[in-house]
């Protein structure tokens, strides 16, 4: 199957006074037209920075993002912008992403005017009409102000601005973790919506099990820069290999009387991503782990079909 | 102390803040019960006035803009509402005490851990400095964090040994009464686990009753014993855990239950509640949910609901509780 | 801490060599010849040539530049004012005390009088007590510094025979121009102190220490109080660092023989050495009272205690 | 500051820059110096030169006068005085920057000792002035011995003189304190110590005297005469000054160049009311071309307001339609309340001005290079000697003015080699006379001397240079 | 398609009464609502007022002397009195309004310019660039400001222009500052990284979508900068630079006046008088920007 997007050994370190940070540390994984990849992990463990890299807002330290046969890691200047026209993102926060002095229809004008899609002002005014109808804001909103709006609706608009320019591939970087559930849910359907209608492929960041579990078709779990685990969706909510998709599935509370999985304790925190040692970055934290974890960093295999994990005990522990 | 009075009773509380924008009416009558040991959940979206009312029962409503404007406050039989500012000192940290939504900012970033615990000991408890110091030492090790760290300050704990160190703050004091705003939302997943669990055990072992406050149905199913779903400042439908969700009543909450993506079977579409919550500055006549329900009729539109008996405890707001709204 | 204090006084040399350069070019490019100034209108152009020449002013502006850099940095030598003859560096330490007592003793009035009002403000908001410091401490900030000197001299000195009118002899002669430069200062010291206070006492942990049983008086005082001063501090700071450079009007009305004074009488006689030397010495102190507002600020928060920890 | 008697604290109007008397040119300085150094001989307050370190003296010739010197004068460091610490003083005075210009005519070279008491001076062409030029600050005499050990920039700051007190304490930028000489040959001070201090806004300074900080002070402020005058507590010392203001014109630049331009804008102006409002009582009406306190002065105005006339005159000269000027000023308020009165009558003649104040430093730059058109200044001949009042008359004089007329030159220089006192009187009368009629400058006032002291203070010399000797100073006992 | 549309079925407005109703017009209803601010804003407005047709309202000309008038007390015909030439104080008071506001803002104006353009580079570009200005602005910041002030208008000479450029350069360091603090904050939000994302080039980035979102503080600033210009400006007079005569700006009134503070009280007391209510005003007026632009006070 032909992948849209497919990233290889994709690193991205930043550098701080207390050394270099490994934000996105060696990943490699490929997304098929129209599917949607799901990415968790806690936070801070470079999920955004990984969306980012991937669109090449944060130039690579390293690696390649192929998108329909060209790498967007190395396309600088007028190609890279012309290449932001197939490729989108959806921000986290829909209090800080849009510019709080431009009004609804400016923001989701914005992009058509960049590219000069549209030679007359009432084509323009046509499309902006268009994407507000999609995406559900009503007509009055058309000249309001960002902080009138409430987080659902600010949401929509930020999707309509991805949506503008008619993308291929929509990084969506926890659309909806900020918003109540009610309000989640609406967002969500909207999303699947779209995608239905216009092909679109997501890489569809969230630290939320349930939302990965609804949305994507595979998912990748990361821990400190690094892919942990990666299947299908289905898999891994009936198979996990790594401790700490594992842990992490067993931390989720159903929202339903008497039916509590035992939850696996993890000791500690997530450790900082600053010249990690040696070895499994898991390892501090893992109930299983062995001197071998803190020596020798394990390496994605394939435990079974379409099924990836980085533990070199991973039959073991399952 | 008599067994048969309840905890606290939260008789029919109203509360409003007086803004440039408008008065916002944050509590529109709430009526709680809690019994002594058990845990309640209250439920709601973002602005249903949880936090309004939590800050209620401890009178620590921001005096401008907040007033409350009417209703009682039983806690152990007693109104907390015309208590004076001495008198109230002594119910806060010793009879109620709460914890924060924020563990990032909860904590005073000047002042040691150390200081920030034995503060309270010393309020409530007639001790010495050094002996607070030692009770301080004894509870910061109890919720998992080495005794040598006391001298530390916040900013050197991560969020959930902050978190921590709230609910040691919290629980030092051997209060009747806990109240847990969204103690858990700020954190990740597993970190999440781990101190909603301490909590329980610590609960447990204390013996404390406590009021969590959250807006996941998934923590509530964890650990309550009872629910209360608030929305636009009423609860509008109260039960033990089993009732509320297992015989839901309420559109409102059937409608939350219907917006979470179920881990376990997937479905191609969620079903959402529309529409938005009411601008608190201007609640709907009627029912304030009926704008958003799929039940409404010309009842709901004008006369609001009353409080409708169902099995047991559990109550629910709306005109067809009683009929189970198929 | 130690190494952070000496990084940053090793950092202050750029700087410096920076307020030397742009002073220098300044004094270059400014008109006025000091030769011609100190021979007075009837000397013939020869004789004021003969000057110009033994002061070393006919020279490009690069070798004066460098010879004054060389003594500086060689010698510690900034010269030798052209009025009096004396080193510079004699000229200013002989000022100098009297401008930091102004100094320091402004700043202690406007501490004295601008954080307890401004603490008073913020905890009573929109109180009769809030407008009425709010209005005085704009009064304070509007008030010219030199026209405020001149009527409380009318007044107390004159009218009232309270207090000595100009000199710097003793506390009595301390108070009237310490009140005039430190009411201004108080007024933005009130209000900073005011505005920082309303921001901490929304803060979360102001309502877990109320939520501890605390006492609203503690409350403000060991837990919003210290966390408001760190800008509290730096508004100190800047107002003493510029106590020491500006008081110049004020050093003028109450005859107060200060550095200001002596810049101002220096630039007016094209007095070069001791124009750099005295904006020099200024900078210096001023990157040490940066310093230790900052050392301050480690004090004051522990969060950037550790950050300095680790940074050395 | 003590109140008793045995201390007198008077405050003056900025900090001396040095008690060096060669390298001294601030008015400042001098009023210290008064006390501290001696001169071969003195001017009283009527101008008249009387013997002081020297007790008699002779014309030898025209280039050459002998000084007999008094016997017994010490140091202040105990040092004798001798002719050869007369001689060191002068010829140090011909060369050192601040009194070069001033002691020009001196010959340093071949002046010579006789012998310990007596001395010869020597002039390099005959020199009238000679007396008043030796009484003046620049003809202090230092102690040859104290500053060859001290080096110059030491003694600045440590003066030895045989004057009649002693610098003992100097605090840079606020006062001096001088205590009673009491080896002093002369009269003896009626008190033991003296503190100038400095006290730069006029305002204070009277606000000093009536609270009583001080019991002197110099430099009164014009507006606050009156106020003192009624106060029963004060004394007010009002004389005659040697200090002489006026408007300059660039005569080396048109229109200046043209005679009637200058006349005009001179009889345009309502002097006597620009006086009357600037000085306000602190001055009178200049009637010459430098103040009757000088040596041959004469009454040869003042010039007659007729604005009509002056209009006529502008037409005459080309310029009916109006005429642009610039005057260039320092920041003495005084001058620029003149120019802003000048600026508003010539106005009225159809003359716009554009006043344009600048430091003293910048303009006196501008003045050498011959930018300034039009600026007002003024000049205190400290010695009282005619030849020294009318230093900006020459062709040699290249600053504000730049006159170049021979016939001036002429009279200057006969002016300067008179000796003969009553011949003298003539040749400046003459030439006051002719000056006047060229409108060279357009003079303003003479200001007057305005001291004002506590009541009990008696003997305040009012001396027209603003060095009066506080020597004399003695106390009413109350 | 949606669920919100239950909810928003109300009646849809035509699209052609767009309502413009903008940020600016938000801050503006809030800060009306602000009594102290209004009261700023009216005396400013009225200072403007004067300042713009001085030569309407003002009962004589400015330099209009009368000698034999010096020094009138406050009469029906001279309301706030006379000066020493016997000039009509208020008349100069009114025409003064004009040089000072001018002076306030024309020096605030080359701050915020000079200061800012140096602060949104700083801040934007980070590293090197940032850096090197910032240390720049260090110096300066440790040149007395009055030093700074004088030997730049000692070496531009005197005149109105010179001394609104001594005055402005002055203040380059404390609008460099902000204006850096605030580009820093506004360039971390997600929306720039937005704007980068949809094709936007640096130049729109910067005056599109940072500068209108940083200039909050700056304007607070700018407010009470005019405020310290005028007092700079009035202490530049007073010690003799600055403003030629006769042009009557207050703090050379001032200046002018201070000798006769004694006898005639009023030649000093009513330019005082002017430009304090001015800085009252000012601050006002600051003070109530500040709280209608913090979004904080918002909801
Ligand atoms: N511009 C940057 N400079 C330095 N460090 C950065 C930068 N951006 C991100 N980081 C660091 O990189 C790591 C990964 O950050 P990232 O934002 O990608 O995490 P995330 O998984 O998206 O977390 P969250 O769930 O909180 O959004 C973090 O430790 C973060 O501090
Ligand atoms: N200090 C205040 N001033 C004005 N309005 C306030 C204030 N605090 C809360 N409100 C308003 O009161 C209503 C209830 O707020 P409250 O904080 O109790 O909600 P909540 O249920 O705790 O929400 P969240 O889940 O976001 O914490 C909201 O509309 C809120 O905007
Ligand atoms: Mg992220
Ligand atoms: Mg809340």
């Amino acid at each position: 199957m032909k992948e849209l997007v497919t990233v290889k050994y994709l690193k991205k370190y930043f550098s701080t006074p207390k050394g270099m940070l490994h934000a996105v540390d060696d990943v490699s994984f490929g997304i098929e037209r129209g599917k949607t990849l799901g990415v968790v992990g806690e936070s801070g463990c470079g999920k955004s920075t990984l969306g980012r890299v991937l669109l090449n807002l944060l130039e690579p330290t390293s690696g390649e993002v192929w998108f329909e046969g060209e790498n967007v890691a190395a396309a600088k200047g007028k190609r890279l912008w012309e290449l932001h026209q197939d490729m989108q993102m959806i921000f986290q926060d829909p209090y800080s992403s849009l510019n709080p002095r431009m009004s609804i229809s400016e923001t989701i004008a914005e992009p058509l005017q960049i590219y000069s899609v549209y030679e007359s002002v009432r084509e323009l005014d046509e499309r902006v009409d268009e994407l507000m109808d999609i995406v559900g804001l009503a007509r009055r909103l058309y000249n309001v102000y960002p902080h009138e709006l409430d987080g659902g609706r600010r949401q929509r608009v930020g999707i309509a601005r991805a949506l503008a320019l008619n993308p291929k591939f929509i990084v969506c970087d926890e659309p909806v973790s900020a918003l109540d559930v009610s309000i989640q849910a609406q967002i969500i359907n909207l999303m699947q919506d779209l995608q239905e209608q216009n092909h679109l492929t997501y890489l569809f960041i969230t630290h939320d099990l349930s939302v990965v579990r609804h949305i994507a078709d595979d998912v990748l779990v990361m821990y400190l820069g690094q892919i942990v685990e990666q299947c299908a969706v289905e898999d891994l909510f009936l198979n996990q290999y790594h401790p700490y998709t594992k842990a992490l599935l067993s931390a989720i509370a159903l929202p339903r009387v008497g039916e509590q999985k035992k939850r696996i304790a993890l000791k500690g925190e997530i450790a900082s991503p600053i010249n990690p040692a040696p070895g499994c970055r898991f390892a501090p934290r893992c109930m299983y782990s062995v001197e071998q974890c803190t020596v020798k960093q394990p390496q994605l295999r394939e435990v079974a079909p379409g099924h990836f994990v980085a533990c070199d005990f991973a039959e073991e522990i399952s | 102390m008599n067994n048969a009075t309840p905890l606290l009773h939260v008789k029919n509380l109203h509360v409003r803040y007086t803004t440039d924008e408008g008065t916002v009416h944050a509590v529109n009558g709430v009526d709680l019960v809690m019994k002594k040991g058990e845990t309640l959940g209250l439920v709601g979206e973002t602005g249903a006035g949880k936090t309004t009312t939590a800050l209620s029962i401890l009178r620590l409503i921001p005096d401008p803009p907040g007033e409350i404007t009417s209703g009682e406050i039983l806690f152990d039989g007693h109104d907390l509402v015309p208590y004076s500012a001495m008198k109230m000192r002594k119910v806060r940290g010793n009879h109620i005490s709460m914890i924060f939504q924020d563990p990032m900012t909860a904590l005073n970033p000047v002042l040691t851990i150390g200081d920030q615990i034995s503060e309270v000991i010393r309020l409530h408890d007639r001790l010495s400095r050094s002996e607070a110091y030692g009770k301080a030492t004894r509870m910061l090790e109890l919720v998992g964090i080495p005794a040598d760290r006391m001298g530390e300050y916040p900013h050197q704990f991560s969020g959930g040994m902050k978190q921590r160190v709230v609910i040691a703050i919290a629980l030092v004091c051997n209060p009747l009464l806990l109240i847990a705003d969204e103690p858990t939302t700020a954190l990740d997943v597993t970190i999440q686990a781990q101190v909603l669990e301490l909590m329980q055990n610590l609960r447990t072992e204390l013996g404390t009753s406590m009021m969590l406050i959250t807006h996941d149905l998934g923590v509530v199913a964890k650990i309550c014993d009872t629910v209360a779903i608030m929305y636009a400042g009423e609860i509008v439908e109260y039960g033990t855990l089993q009732e509320v969700y297992n015989n839901t009543r309420h559109p409102y909450t059937k409608g939350l239950f219907g917006s979470i993506p179920k881990i376990d079977v997937r479905e191609r579409r969620l079903k959402p509640i529309p529409g938005l919550m009411p601008d608190p500055t201007h609640l709907p006549q009627g029912c304030s949910f009926h704008p958003r329900c799929p039940f409404c009729t010309d009842q709901c539109r004008h006369k609001k609901p009353e409080n409708v008996l169902l099995y047991g405890d559990h109550f629910a707001k709306c005109y067809y509780a009683e009929d189970g709204l198929q | 801490m130690h190494r952070y204090v000496l990084r940053r006084v090793v950092m202050m040399i750029p700087v410096l060599l920076g307020v030397s350069l742009v002073i220098f070019t300044m004094m270059y490019f400014t008109p006025g010849d000091p030769a011609r100034l100190i021979l007075g209108d009837t000397a013939s152009e020869a004789e004021v040539e003969a000057l110009r020449e033994e002061m070393g002013l006919n020279d490009t502006f690069i070798v004066q530049y460098s010879r004054y850099l060389k003594k500086a940095i060689a010698h510690g030598d900034l010269g030798t004012s052209y009025v009096t003859g004396r080193p510079v560096i004699t000229e200013i330490v002989a000022r100098f005390p009297t401008t930091m007592l102004l100094a320091m003793l402004s700043v202690i009035v406007s501490v004295l009088i601008g954080i307890p009002t401004g603490i008073i403000s913020a905890t009573k908001q929109y109180s009769i007590f809030d407008n009425m410091a709010m209005i005085f401490a704009l009064l304070g900030v509007s008030m010219p510094n030199f026209w405020q000197g001149l009527i409380l001299i009318i007044v107390f000195s004159l009218h009232l025979g309270w207090l000595p009118a100009s000199g710097f002899y003793g506390p009595s002669y301390w108070i009237l121009p310490a009140l005039t430069i430190g009411t201004g200062t108080a007024a933005t010291i009130t209000r900073m102190t005011r505005s920082s206070m309303l921001e901490v006492i929304r803060q979360d942990y102001i309502r877990t220490a109320r939520a501890k049983g605390q006492s609203e008086i503690v409350v403000i005082l060991k837990h919003a109080l210290k966390n408001a001063l760190i800008p509290i501090i730096t508004v100190i700071g800047l107002q003493f660092g510029r106590g020491l450079g500006g008081a110049i009007l004020t050093e003028s009305i109450f005859s107060i023989p200060g550095l200001g004074k002596l810049m101002v009488d220096s630039i007016k006689a094209r007095n070069y050495p001791v124009v750099q030397g005295g904006v020099l010495f200024i900078a210096v102190m001023f990157s040490f009272i940066n310093l230790l507002v900052d050392i301050l600020y480690a004090y004051a928060d522990p969060r950037i205690k550790s950050q300095y920890r680790r940074r050395s | 500051a003590a109140k008793d008697t045995d201390t007198f604290v008077v405050a003056i109007r900025a900090e001396p820059s040095t008690l060096d008397p060669h390298n001294s040119t601030a008015l400042a300085n001098f009023a210290v110096q008064r006390v501290v150094y001696d001169n071969l001989v003195e001017q009283n307050a009527d101008g008249a030169i009387q013997p002081a370190l020297a007790e008699r003296w002779e014309v030898m010739d025209d280039l050459t006068v002998r000084f007999y010197l008094r016997d017994g004068v010490f140091f202040t460091n105990g040092e004798k005085l001798t002719a050869e610490d007369v001689r060191y003083s002068l010829e140090r005075a011909t060369k050192q920057r601040g009194s070069a210009s001033m002691f020009s005519a001196f010959d340093g070279e071949k002046t010579a000792v006789v012998d310990e008491r007596t001395i010869d001076i020597k002039m390099k062409y005959p020199f009238a002035p000679i007396y008043n030029y030796l009484a003046s600050s620049r003809g202090n005499i230092i102690c040859k011995k104290a500053i060859e050990e001290m080096g110059a920039d030491k003694y600045a700051r440590n003066p030895v003189g045989t004057g009649p007190f002693i610098l003992e304490k100097w605090i840079s930028g606020d006062s001096l304190v001088l205590k009673a000489n009491k080896s002093y040959w002369g009269q003896k001070p009626a008190y033991e110590t003296l503190i100038y201090r400095v006290i730069t806004e006029h305002a204070n300074r009277s606000i000093e005297l009536e609270t009583g900080g001080v019991q002197a002070i110099f430099d009164v402020s014009d507006n606050d005469i009156p106020r003192l005058e009624k106060n029963p507590k004060i004394k007010v010392v009002q004389g005659p000054g040697y200090k002489f203001s006026y408007i300059t014109m660039n005569m080396s630049i048109p229109p200046y160049d043209n005679i009637k331009v200058r006349e005009a804008l001179t009889i345009s102006l309502n002097m006597p009311a620009i006086v009357k409002a600037v000085y306000q009582g602190g001055a009178k009406l200049a009637d010459s071309l430098m103040a009757p306190s000088v040596f041959g002065y004469s009454k040869v105005g003042p010039y007659a307001y007729d604005p009509e006339r002056a209009k006529t005159l502008l037409a005459e000269a080309g310029y009916e339609n109006g005429l642009k000027v610039t005057i260039m000023t320092n920041e003495d308020r005084n001058f620029i309340n003149v120019a802003e009165i000048a600026q508003n009558m010539w106005k009225k003649i159809g003359v716009e001005t554009d006043i344009q104040i600048m430091e003293q430093a910048t303009l006196l730059s501008m003045a050498a290079e011959g930018k300034v058109t039009m600026s007002i200044t003024s000049s205190t001949p400290t010695s009282g000697d005619p030849d020294h009042a009318l230093m900006p008359w020459p062709s040699t004089y290249k600053s504000f003015l730049r006159i170049d007329n021979p016939k001036i030159d002429e009279f200057l220089t006969k002016g300067k080699s008179t000796y003969d006192t009553s011949e003298r009187k003539k040749v400046y009368a003459e030439a006051l006379a002719y000056m006047w009629t060229q409108f060279n400058m357009i003079p303003i006032c003479f200001t007057d001397v305005v001291y004002a002291t506590a009541d009990n203070v008696e003997n305040f010399e009012c001396h027209p240079g603003n060095t009066p000797n506080l020597a004399k100073v003695t106390f009413t006992q109350k | 398609m949606n669920e919100l549309r239950a909810h928003e079925a109300l009646p849809e407005s035509d699209r052609m009464v767009r309502r413009k109703k903008s940020q600016l017009r938000e801050t503006w209803r809030r800060m009306l609502k602000n009594k102290a601010s209004l009261v700023g804003l009216t005396i400013i407005v009225l200072f403007a007022f004067m300042a713009i047709f001085a030569d309407h309202i003002a009962p004589y000309h400015y330099d209009e002397q009368k000698l034999e008038d010096a020094f009138l007390k406050p009469s029906r015909d001279h309301w706030l009195g006379t000066d020493n030439f016997g000039r009509d104080i208020l008349s100069r008071i009114i025409y003064g309004a004009r040089i000072s506001l001018q002076i306030g803002l024309i020096s605030v104006g080359i701050g915020v310019a000079v200061g800012g353009s140096l602060g949104a580079f700083a801040a934007y570009y980070g590293g090197y660039t940032d850096n090197a200005i910032m240390r720049f602005i260090d110096v300066l910041l440790a040149i007395p400001n009055i030093v700074l002030a004088i030997s730049i208008s000692a070496a531009l000479g005197p005149g109105l222009v010179n001394a609104m450029i001594a005055v402005g350069i002055g203040t380059v360091p404390i609008y460099a500052r902000v204006v850096r603090a605030s580009v820093m904050t506004v360039k971390e939000q997600e929306f720039v990284e937005a704007a980068r994302c949809i094709g936007a080039k640096t130049p729109r980035i910067l005056l599109r979508h940072i500068l209108p979102n940083a200039m909050a503080p700056i304007i607070v600033q700018a407010t009470l900068g005019v405020a310290t210009a005028i007092l700079a400006a009035a202490g530049l007079s007073f010690i003799g630079l600055g403003i030629q005569p006769p042009t009557p700006e207050w703090g050379a009134m001032l200046s002018a006046g201070r000798q006769y503070i004694r006898d005639h009280w009023h030649i000093v007391t009513f330019p005082g008088l002017a430009i304090m209510l001015t800085i009252f005003a000012l601050n006002l007026l600051g003070d109530g920007l500040r709280d209608a632009l913090d979004p904080r006070l918002k909801r």
